[in-house]
């Protein structure tokens, strides 16, 4: 038992502030995260150079780290900075590249965006309901359906696009040209696409990738925990901070007891979220891998909600503004429960034990 | 005890009712419904059809253009109109400077701007808040200092909603130094074209323009623009702010609100059922509709008791508190219910096949986020608890 | 709309205030709260004599009252005192043979005591899944089950038992002598009792009750909603008093933001309570009913649990010896959610409607 | 990183569960397990048992009688204990004054007491609070005045749990009036046949009696009896409260707590189907496991940082606030799962063939009240936060 990071993982996380610190500070973050394609292409390089996307992988597919401590370390320090570039989707495409055993090396160097393809216009978590077909026409395979908030699409060249060939749910990937994509900003900043496909060319990835899907999902989760629990730490030391400098009734409301209280309870529940999340990457690859990782962004769901809340509060009416960076952590935090399974859908996975 | 309208308040209702069937347009509510920022001119034409009527200020005294409506009446109106997506009145001059005038303000000075309040002449905003003065009106330090038969006004307000579209604004500024910090605060009309105003818009947490910040340099104002009297600037805030309190809850947007929540997860299916099936959810909703249930009930119990027909003490402060917890929850669950449609920035960013959600549920992020403004607001909630407290505590 | 009192119910207020502040004071309600038959005979007959049974039923059935209002303004004045006595068990027996046109003047005089027998050994708050019996053997109705947490049934004289013969459900009279009773003090105080029946004899008193046992049900849980807002209304007024006195760290505790704060989110909810519980008193007899009560008996549920935590919370460690009046209250607001189907009943009652 | 136990550690759990099953008696065990009042024959029998093995004081150092247990080894110990139902060890010398011996006592006070606790010869209860000082410690009025060699003792204690089985108690009592309320207190032991002494028992809000009142009337004790310095006794309560803090989370309790619920819904019929098909249960039982599963990687980080394998700041009042809410919530849902069946006082009132529970849950109820006790003594919540506070704000 030791919850140290490793020398790497430390160094990693350091160079990763130094770097988001100096090179994406708020200004440019904010035209970044609402501008299509929401990215940026040469500091994407960098994060690259800079092992934030090596991280991801396991040596023997490429990369230099692979476990679960490794996508936390990277996500907690794009949440610190709201870093809207498409890294879920490299994540996630990532480990769908592993799995299938095809060559990542462009995808880690940067120089080739993907993005995962899987949820449809219902906003349904369950690979159960996928509608999107493909079929093989002799001359390669078509695919069919609508993809429907898909992380980082407007930046991507290809996507893995997750679809139904008769009772097999597979992985194909298709080409940025070769479909309709309909970018977009988020609410909370970073892009999002619809991915339109219509007799559209895919290139088949998997015939049966349900698990590949589930586990890359998994890891996609735990990222989004990390990025949260980045997120809080920075919005609960700007809410210190601001409970000690905003003085009101010609004292920092910082005295008053029960924003005290309130600001304890927030660090509290912060630990909390912590401590799930490492309780899920420490369960990565195990059998109880997908309980802790539902576990995990259960929790998040909840507790990013309230620190939200409560950063938004206690700030009062300056957190209303665009101006604030607060209102960005506010909108982030609260965001991330819509990703990949909100808080609710997950409890209902964890229950889903309890009757068996 | 009656729980229930009586036969007049009946009546009433039934005449609002069809008031608003004959004279809403269905698309200017379903914009309403929508979270649409409105335009000038829907708004303008909406206080028009109202002041046809008779019913842009029911409240006021009949002598002053109002239909001397009590507190259930007014009610029932504002009820009503939420319930049918009617664009809210705006408030500034109808509900906060009409009644201040009527209580403190001169003849003179009721007779030029009331009937100006409603014909629409003027679109009043309010300057009260301060950077750096949030909840603590005492502190503020916008100055007017007399000279010969003027103010001259230097400092900032800020929050001053709708500015973009008002000809004058009302405001809080320190007229004198000593003594308590309340003591020293005037209440002051401004024409906003008077020289050495300007107004810069605030862009808010979703991205929307509703608010202002509004400088003050050297501005020159009439001693005759004074309400009350010098330095009796406190208490009129506090009975404007009593006014504000209770009309924020706004029971009416609340039962709109949880209208639509019921039909949103009535109409979203999610993993091969409907939302409203999943348990999780419905009981978040039914919880909220029990708690909604219960605050129709204590307004109504706070309405009979300003007629005499009942008691409830410190109702403006629990009812603010709760009803704005009870809107923001329902925002929430708005929010949730989407799921990741909820993503897109602006609403409109995906439209027509591409569109994610229905357009009257487009911006429920949007919504969510920036009416978390409700508990902050008019005397946060935690302010509002500290007024409760005093009460009960001698604290 | 008016939220004034009738003259009649100020007074009937007044006088059990009164008579229960001099009557059944603390010590007294103690010693008769936790022995069998957990009840005072002569306090209930000056009870029944100052209105508080007749105030339960209309004129036509013999009463003076009978409406929503009638009952809430007693089960206040019961619930600000803590009083033990099994007015609950006479009021759904009222309601009862009301409903069967039977002559119920000596139990409105006090004279006899009836107590409701409806629950079974698994707890079950529905009526479908009542497993009690009753066979017609020519000489009269045999009945054989057992009835489990029978409210004043240490204290009853006959018992009203909800049973099946066939598909329908009846309703039966049983003398106390004629089965086994098993009393029992409850942890809150007050009495109930396990019945026992094998052949024993009944009288019928309605072959179909389903709809009247429905409605006495509702009647029960109107009662324990403004039983509970008495009660809190009490444990607010205790605990502000202990704020305002109890010094600590050289200063009254209420002196502290964070308690203020929740002192008056007590309030609040408290009025909240008084509300849900007025609206279904008006609507008792309306087609909204069930639902009004459902409402009302989910929230007075979540709510009264909460007052009972924070004033102990508040109270400190003095709230955890029985000598205070507060554990006692504490102890009942928690235990009325255990009567007449909890919280969660009836919160997905209120929730069934919506998948209609 | 490194979330699992050691080979070492794993093989001590391996050891620790071994023992229990070879020497918990399984009856005692599901005494435990209902929350059954134990008797003073079943708490020493325990000790005993524990003491033979060498484990009553684990934690305490070779040389003193221990075995030098690490906070993980101490933590194994104590969760594997709390899981198999062992009777939970009665800590006011083990755990408490043990250690202040240790830190604080004289060689001689070591060589003496340290011994008679192991073999429970001395049964050590304590005089901390004082009626009108529950949280507040500085403000303990128990008087002790030196004559001679003695001090005479004068005042009252409160909250001394099982003190009517003790033979000794230690006590905080004030030696000087001057200068700031807590530099005048010091800590000193007090064998309890002193005369002067009288013991009452509390009744507590569920009916049970385990704590008790201690009137101290002009008790001479015998200087030497002082540990640590005369004034001291300040610092020697901080550090006893951190200790008692940190005991009070118990991790391993809100893990049996937790099963025992999982295993009533599972077994409870309601309705027509078992509880745990309920969602609105399984919703709040699942929200409880999942908040459960971080605390316990809370305590894991805690423990580990203790061992300078990690950092956590604050980490006793936090997990003593979130564990105590864990336990609390356990004991309601445990309350509820039994519905009407939780009536029953005491839980013993119906047996046999007329039990409305299984006897290990009949107690559901008077647990859930008996732990509102968690949340407050130990140093409330409410203190927790204002230390947490004060690191966070510097207030």
């Amino acid at each position: 038992m030791d919850f140290t990071p490793t020398d790497d993982r430390r160094m990693l996380t350091e160079t990763l502030d130094r770097f988001l610190a100096a090179e994406y500070p708020v200004e440019h973050r904010m035209k970044i995260a609402y501008d299509l394609p929401c990215h940026d292409a040469g500091l994407w390089a960098q994060l690259a150079e800079l092992g934030a996307l090596g991280a991801l992988l396991p040596e023997e597919a490429g990369g230099f780290g692979g476990a679960g401590f490794d996508v936390t370390t990277v996500f907690e320090a794009l949440g610190r900075t709201l870093c809207p570039e498409p890294v879920l989707g490299a994540l996630m495409a990532l480990r769908l590249l592993q799995a299938a055993g095809q060559d990542a090396t462009d995808v880690l160097e940067g120089t080739r965006r993907m993005a995962l393809a899987v949820g449809e216009a219902d906003g349904s978590p369950e690979l159960d309901d996928i509608a999107c077909t493909a079929r093989d026409e002799g001359d390669g395979w078509r695919l069919s359906g609508r993809k429907s908030v898909v992380y980082g699409g407007p930046a991507a060249h290809a996507f893995l696009v997750a679809a139904r060939n008769g009772d097999a749910l597979g992985l194909w990937e298709v080409d940025a040209g070769a479909a309709e994509v309909a970018g977009y900003a988020m609410i909370d900043g970073g892009g999002a696409a619809e991915l339109l496909l219509s007799d559209t060319r895919g290139r088949l990835v998997m015939a049966d990738a349900r698990a590949a899907l589930e586990d890359a999902l998994d890891w996609g989760r735990l990222a989004l925990c990390a990025e949260a629990v980045g997120a809080m730490d920075r919005a609960h030391a700007l809410t210190i901070d601001y409970l000690r400098t905003r003085k009101q009734f010609g004292r920092p409301i910082g005295a008053f007891q029960a924003l005290q209280h309130r600001a304890v309870d927030m660090g509290i529940e912060i630990e909390q979220a912590r401590s799930i999340t490492i309780h899920a990457a420490g369960s990565m690859g195990t059998p109880g891998q997908s309980r802790a990782v539902s576990m995990a962004k259960s929790l998040i769901g909840r507790v990013g909600r309230q620190i939200s809340e409560e950063a938004v509060q206690m700030h009062g009416g300056i957190a209303m503004t665009w101006e604030a960076a607060i209102s960005h952590y506010a909108k982030r935090l609260v965001m991330i429960d819509h990703q990949l399974g909100d808080t609710d859908t997950h409890l209902a996975r964890v229950m889903a034990a309890y009757a068996a | 005890m009656d729980i229930h309208y009586s036969a007049d308040d009946l009546a009433f209702q039934a005449e609002v009712k069809a008031f608003l069937r004959d004279n809403l347009d269905a698309a200017l509510a379903a914009r309403v419904a929508a979270g649409a920022e409105l335009t000038r001119a829907e708004m303008e034409g909406w206080h028009a059809t109202l002041n046809a009527r008779g019913w842009v200020a029911g409240h006021w005294p009949r002598e002053a253009g109002g239909q001397g409506w009590g507190a259930v009446q007014r009610h029932i109106f504002d009820e009503e109109c939420a319930l049918a997506n009617a664009p809210r009145i705006v408030p500034f001059g109808v509900n906060m400077l009409g009644p201040v005038l009527l209580a403190f303000g001169t003849p003179g000075q009721q007779a030029h701007y009331l009937p100006r309040i409603l014909d629409d002449t003027d679109w009043w905003c309010q300057g009260y808040s301060e950077p750096g003065a949030g909840s603590d009106l005492a502190s503020l330090r916008t100055r007017a200092v007399r000279e010969g038969d003027d103010y001259v006004i230097n400092g900032q307000k800020t929050w001053t909603t709708l500015g973009q579209h008002a000809n004058r604004i009302f405001c809080l500024v320190r007229t004198a130094t000593e003594g308590k910090p309340q003591e020293g605060i005037s209440f002051i009309l401004v024409d906003l074209d008077t020289p050495g105003i300007e107004m810069r818009p605030i862009r808010l947490i979703e991205g929307g323009y509703e608010v202002n910040e509004v400088f003050f340099t050297d501005v020159r104002v009439p001693v005759t623009n004074l309400v009350g009297k010098e330095n009796q600037g406190w208490t009129i805030a506090k009975y404007l702010l009593g006014h504000e309190r209770t009309s924020i809850v706004g029971v009416g947007f609340n039962l709109e609100a949880f209208e639509r929540v019921r039909t949103m997860a009535r109409n979203i299916r999610r993993g091969g059922r409907r939302l409203i099936e999943d348990p999780l959810f419905a009981a978040r909703l039914a919880q909220i509709e029990i708690d909604l249930e219960a605050l129709k009930l204590t307004n109504l119990r706070m309405l009979a008791a300003a007629e005499g027909k009942g008691q409830l003490g410190d109702a403006p402060s629990m009812l603010k508190i709760k009803g704005t917890v009870i809107r923001q929850a329902l925002n929430d669950l708005a929010r949730r219910a989407l799921g990741p449609a909820a993503a897109p920035f602006p609403s409109e960013a995906l439209e027509g096949n591409l569109a994610l959600a229905a357009p009257e549920h487009a911006a429920a992020a949007a919504d969510y986020f920036n009416n978390r403004k409700l508990s902050i607001f008019g005397g946060s909630n935690e302010i509002q608890r500290n007024i409760v407290a005093k009460g009960l505590l001698g604290a």
